[in-house]
């Protein structure tokens, strides 16, 4: 079968540095620092997905066609939250400048 | 390879696909492409989320404050622990170890049922202090009305992702049941694969979902 | 208002030039292309038509500098209709400044509009020849959408949040208003004219009509009524914010930022005072939702707007 | 896999085991997992969907004879706009092409016996047909008002109409959309037949595959705005109430991201119907093969990026208006391609007029014509003078009317002697296509004038000055629902009476032709081998031009 076994040692190992990252995030949320918080939070929140998706979901063993779903699956997210967001975030730059 | 005459017994070819290693790579693919469609649903909410987020920065954090971080926190571990007992099952499963594959898969349904348990909790004090919009929503006098915004979207999105939660544990258990009757092995394992796909996906939208809610108002 | 069978709508505003030169364009470039398509589909059609059923044609895979062609010519069509659009959008969202300044509320299947020197009117709205006109609108239930078809202009009006857009009529007469997002059962119903008038004939609707006090008097009465003056106090004594001179003035909120007390900023403080509160003060102030409705809003406006003026006068 | 097959006798139908006679009974239909079988059903259900959805629409072009309304009361009339919208967008359009000729021949034209989940694709069926129940029960209960795209604040607090049944039911028909595309993605990907590489592959599968991917991307995020508005209505709680601070502008971003796109998902499969039969019946390989594929991944892409010009005068940004303009022009421009290489293959061509080839040529030159006013719409000076009026409801009738369903109804017929193993009469055929081509330019041209005369749409009484324009589409409407009736009566009849149809009736290539009409359950004896391009009619040399 064409599944890749992958060896428990490297789960447990995973698996602790994903409650390390866990500590990391929440540890990390008591400093006020401002708008990097967000970015914090959500880059090793980001870390943490990668580790699950690379060896418990065995992204990195698979065909790469599993690779263009995944990465496609979050391309799109970001294509509506970017889009959406030119919206909000532009309704205070009206009027338009004077130059028009 | 284990000789076919042993899967032809179980059943495990389906008419239609010419040899095992089309039907596994089929089966696969198509959770992924699942999971891309689960990718998309669970994005509208974060869609919404972000916006508001974006356009009450500082009342999004005042409410996130009632949200308790350590529950969270443990919650995050413990669904953790449950993504590696699955992963471990699958690992079982490619090995034909039938008594360690339905052991790792109760384990992760009770894992599942524990930080389900623990979000009933939240949600049960959430409703004695009256932050349950469309129930009985009542803010105090400083509060502003778009606190129930941000409520609406905890209950949502931790609400979605409990609703897959329960709908993981309930297959988990239909392929602990066939795995106790020996119907999966090292030639056959595709089902035990495809659950752990939409289980280990399930955890990563809590991975996003815990920093997201709970921790925006924790350095307040 | 045409009564009779027409095929194009009237030219009444400034920009309905320009927008029906646009359109001339665009429906020049689809006809040609409309055209040569038909031309070739048909022309090819006839002059290859099957003559027999062995008939077997050479095959042809393709040409590059055929697909290059039909791909860079579209696109240079296209991006010189957004350039033309865009600009044109751009120019039309602008009001010029110093317009004559009306606002409107749109209600479940009805238009009410309120001149600043007080006129009233339902489903009707009076306008002197050559002058801006901007539009200040808001609804007070579901979406609406004002638009005049012989100005070219449309904006969708919102619950919640004020939505402007400007015109300048060129001709008088009397021209429909339609209510073009879909709002319930008389959503047909919720129209009415829009009348251009000359510059004397508008003075004389002005003065004639019944013209009661202007909205800035009336603001000034509720703003008593309501006990707004009692923390707004000119002498910034009071237990709120001192509110001469605030309007579109930068204001420091106690979150840190600092916004720009517009008509919105207005109106939020009102119906949701806590939302932003001004650095300095306590959020004591209590929300007046449901006690007032969007017209007196409007009118508490227009009195503040005066304050404004009156203070840089003053100083 | 030679292409000059002789005309060989078919064999007495009867006589032969095919996947229609294979098995009779109810339970045969009911619990199939045969995709050709699962096809017909999903064929008699859209059948009936559309005539629910065209009769809305007469009742309103009766309506709409007169200035004041005076066939139905107001509510009736938003009622009748509404359910006509949503029964012909989600129960009709969009299952239409990927569900019934999708799943018939997508295996078929790659070689493989089945889908990739045949339980999947029967589930798929069921799902749609709970869907189509749910949506019927709330039209027969008293029906929606809302319009067919849902806006809030009206259908979250105004409204009180059925919208949470009709939204579930639009809910759970999107599922058995998503459930088709998944099957169609995943077969496309692993079940293709030796030698039968991407770009061998016919263009209808192509347009299928960019169907499916926008299928998967798009829909999910209609079902979770869905489930907010109805969580919305149901609790009192408002994320798109304004007295809450909510923002109804963000419904119309998720509403719009996905049913931009979901017009894509209309109009694609139609385009893949057209290239097939344009290459068929001009007995050539298509003009410009890769750029017609790709132009097909294109459009599902760039497709994703638009959705704002629906919101030009929503009060959505001044500079997200300028975004989304220019992403709008760029998604025309894969459009433009595929028309042009379309007419190019007509070129020293041997063209044959039959029916087919006649709903082709409607498509081209509609569709054309309903391309070019989307730029119209995309232009932002004219689409705020535009929006909302009948300019607008003429554009996607283009599109849609003028487009998919001449797409659909040439796919019938092009495959209805594989579908059913009979031949339609050819004279009928042609003259109701005519008669469709000419009720459609009469309903629907109008509605472009009465748009720039700034006729708002879901109107129910109307200024004088419409009337004549509107007389005229009404009438153009009798022709159009006339013409719809006449293959209705004719391909049902062929079922029994019309002529036994040969293997390959129009000496096309394609797997599927290689099989005998009706196919085997099984499709296919032996797995076939693919060893040409798609498309090659002769062997010569081809010509460089």
């Amino acid at each position: 079968m064409s599944g890749h076994i992958v060896s428990p040692k490297l789960y447990y190992g995973i698996f602790a540095a994903l409650l390390v990252l866990t500590a990391a995030t929440t540890g990390a949320a008591r400093f006020d620092l401002g708008p990097m918080n967000v970015v914090i939070a959500l880059a090793i929140a980001g870390c943490k997905a990668l580790l699950v998706a690379l060896f418990f979901m065995h992204v990195r063993y698979s065909k790469p066609l599993v690779w263009v779903a995944a990465a496609s699956g979050l391309l799109w997210l970001a294509i509506m939250l970017a889009l959406t967001l030119t919206d909000y975030y532009s309704r205070e730059w009206f009027p338009a400048p004077r130059g028009w | 390879m284990s000789d076919p005459r042993v899967s032809e017994a179980r059943g495990a070819l389906a008419h239609h696909f010419d040899d095992l290693e089309q039907q596994h790579d089929a089966a696969t693919l198509g959770m992924w492409v699942f999971l891309v469609t689960e990718i998309m649903f669970f994005g509208g909410l974060f869609l919404g989320y972000t916006v508001y987020r974006w356009k009450y920065p500082h009342i999004f954090a005042d409410a996130s404050r009632h949200l308790d971080t350590t529950i969270g926190a443990v919650n995050t571990a413990v669904l953790l622990a449950s993504s590696l007992t699955m992963a471990l099952a699958v690992h079982a499963a490619q090995t034909s170890r039938r008594r360690a594959l339905v052991g790792l898969l109760l384990a992760t349904m009770l894992l599942g049922s524990v930080f389900l348990g623990v979000k009933a909790y939240e949600y049960r004090d959430k409703y004695v202090h009256h932050l349950v919009p469309g129930v009985d929503f009542v803010y105090e006098p400083g509060a502003r009305p778009q606190l129930q915004i941000f409520f609406l979207f905890y209950f949502f999105m931790t609400g979605m992702h409990a609703l897959h939660m329960v709908i993981g544990i309930g297959l988990l258990g239909v392929i602990a049941a066939l795995a106790w009757r020996g119907r999966y092995g090292a030639d056959y394992y595709n089902p035990v694969e495809v659950t752990g796909l939409y289980w280990h996906f399930v955890d990563i939208v809590w991975i996003f979902l815990f920093p997201l809610l709970y921790l925006i108002g924790a350095h307040l | 208002m045409p009564s009779e069978f027409a095929l194009f709508p009237q030219r009444a505003s400034t920009i309905a030039g320009s927008v029906d030169a646009l359109y001339f364009f665009l429906v020049g470039v689809s006809l040609f292309f409309t055209v040569l398509i038909f031309a070739m589909v048909f022309g090819f059609a006839i002059k290859y038509r099957r003559r027999s059923e062995e008939e077997l044609p050479r095959p042809i895979d393709g040409s590059m500098r055929l697909e290059v062609m039909w791909t860079v010519i579209p696109f240079i069509l296209t991006m010189v209709m957004f350039a033309w659009g865009a600009t044109l959008y751009l120019r039309n969202s602008r009001p010029p400044d110093g317009s004559l300044e009306v606002y409107v509320v749109g209600k479940q299947w009805m238009w009410k509009l309120q001149h600043p020197e007080g006129q009233r009117e339902i489903n009707q709205l009076h306008v002197p020849v050559n002058v801006p006109v901007r539009l200040i609108m808001t609804s007070e239930d579901v979406i609406h959408s004002f638009f005049v078809p012989a100005f070219r202009i449309k904006q969708d009006v919102l619950p919640g949040r004020y939505t402007t857009q400007w015109f300048q009529a060129t001709r008088p007469g009397e021209y429909h208003l339609f209510c073009a997002e879909y709002c319930g059962n008389q959503h047909s119903g919720m129209i009415g004219t829009v009348t251009v008038l000359g510059a004397v004939e508008y003075e004389n609707w002005l003065g004639g009509g019944a013209s009661g006090e202007s909205m800035a008097s009336t603001g000034e009465r509720l703003f008593q009524q309501l006990g707004c003056s009692g923390c707004h106090r000119s002498d910034a004594a009071g237990r709120g914010p001192a509110l001469e001179g605030v309007f579109n003035a930068p204001v420091k909120l106690e979150t840190g930022e600092t916004v720009i007390a517009d008509e919105p900023y207005i109106r939020e403080s009102i119906l949701n005072p806590r939302a932003k509160v001004v650095v300095g003060f306590r959020p004591i102030m209590p929300t007046f939702a449901g006690q007032v409705s969007e017209e007196s809003i409007l009118q508490l406006i227009a009195y503040i707007k005066t304050l404004a003026r009156a203070d840089r006068s003053k100083r | 896999m030679s292409t000059a097959v002789t005309e060989t006798p078919a064999p007495p139908l009867e006589s032969r085991e095919h996947y229609l006679n294979v098995h009779y009974g109810v339970k045969s239909w009911l619990l199939t997992t045969d995709h050709k079988r699962i096809a017909l059903l999903y064929l008699v259900t859209i059948t009936l969907f559309f005539f629910v959805g065209g009769a809305f629409a007469v009742l309103m072009r009766l309506e709409l004879m007169t200035p004041r309304g005076d066939l139905v009361q107001a509510e009736t009339y938003n009622k009748l706009f509404t359910m006509h919208g949503l029964i012909m967008v989600f129960f009709f359009l969009i299952p239409s092409i990927p569900a019934v000729l999708g799943n018939f021949l997508v295996p078929m034209m790659i070689g493989a016996r089945d889908l990739a989940f045949p339980k999947l694709n029967l589930l798929s069926w069921y799902i749609f047909v709970a869907g189509g129940t749910l949506a019927l029960v709330s039209a027969i209960s008293g029906g929606v008002d809302t319009g067919w795209t849902f806006y809030t604040p009206y259908s979250s607090t105004y409204s009180n109409t059925h919208v949470i049944v009709m939204g579930l039911g639009v809910f759970i028909a999107g599922f058995s959309s998503i459930l088709t595309g998944l099957n169609f993605i995943v077969t496309i990907h692993t079940m293709r037949a030796p030698g039968l590489t991407w770009f061998r592959l016919p263009l209808f599968i192509w347009s299928t595959y960019a169907t499916s991917l926008i299928i998967i991307l798009g829909t999910p995020v209609l079902a979770i705005t869905i489930v907010l508005l109805a969580l919305e209505r149901l609790l009192r709680v408002g994320i798109f109430d304004p007295a809450l601070g909510g923002d109804p502008i963000l419904f119309q971003h998720m509403f719009w991201f996905y049913s931009h796109p979901a017009v894509y998902i209309m109009i694609l499969p139609g385009m893949g119907v057209i290239s097939e039969l344009v290459t068929a019946f001009s007995r050539k390989r298509v003009f410009g093969y890769s750029f017609v594929a790709f132009a097909s991944l294109a459009i599902a892409v760039l497709g994703f990026l638009v959705w704002g010009h629906h919101m030009f005068v929503s009060s959505q940004s001044v500079y997200a208006g300028l975004v989304f303009s220019v992403l709008s022009f760029m998604v025309a421009i894969p459009s433009a391609v595929k028309v042009f290489n379309w007419t190019a293959t007509l070129y020293r061509g041997s063209i044959s007029y039959q029916t087919p080839m006649l709903y082709a040529f409607g498509f081209i030159g509609l569709f054309t014509l309903g391309g070019l006013t989307g730029l119209f719409l995309a232009s932002l000076a004219i689409d705020v003078h535009v929006t909302d009026t009948y300019f607008v409801v003429a554009h996607f009738h283009y599109i849609m009317v003028g487009g998919m369903v001449m797409a659909y109804l040439g796919g019938i017929h092009y495959w209805w002697p594989k579908i059913s193993g009979r031949m339609y009469p050819e004279v009928w055929a042609r003259f109701s296509a005519l008669v469709i081509f000419a009720g459609f330019n009469l309903t629907f041209f109008p509605q472009f004038i009465l748009g720039y005369l700034g006729m708002p749409r879901r109107y129910w009484a109307y200024p004088e000055e419409f009337q004549v324009l509107n007389v005229m589409s009404t009438a153009g409407a009798s022709i159009l629902g006339l013409g719809y009736l006449i293959p209705m009566i004719y391909l049902v009849w062929s079922m029994r009476y019309g002529r036994p149809a040969p293997d390959n009736p129009w000496r096309a290539t394609g797997l599927e032709w290689t099989t005998p009409s009706p196919p085997p359950t099984e499709n296919f004896d032996a797995p076939p081998i693919v060893t040409e391009e798609a498309y090659t009619y002769s062997k010569e040399e081809p010509e460089l031009v």
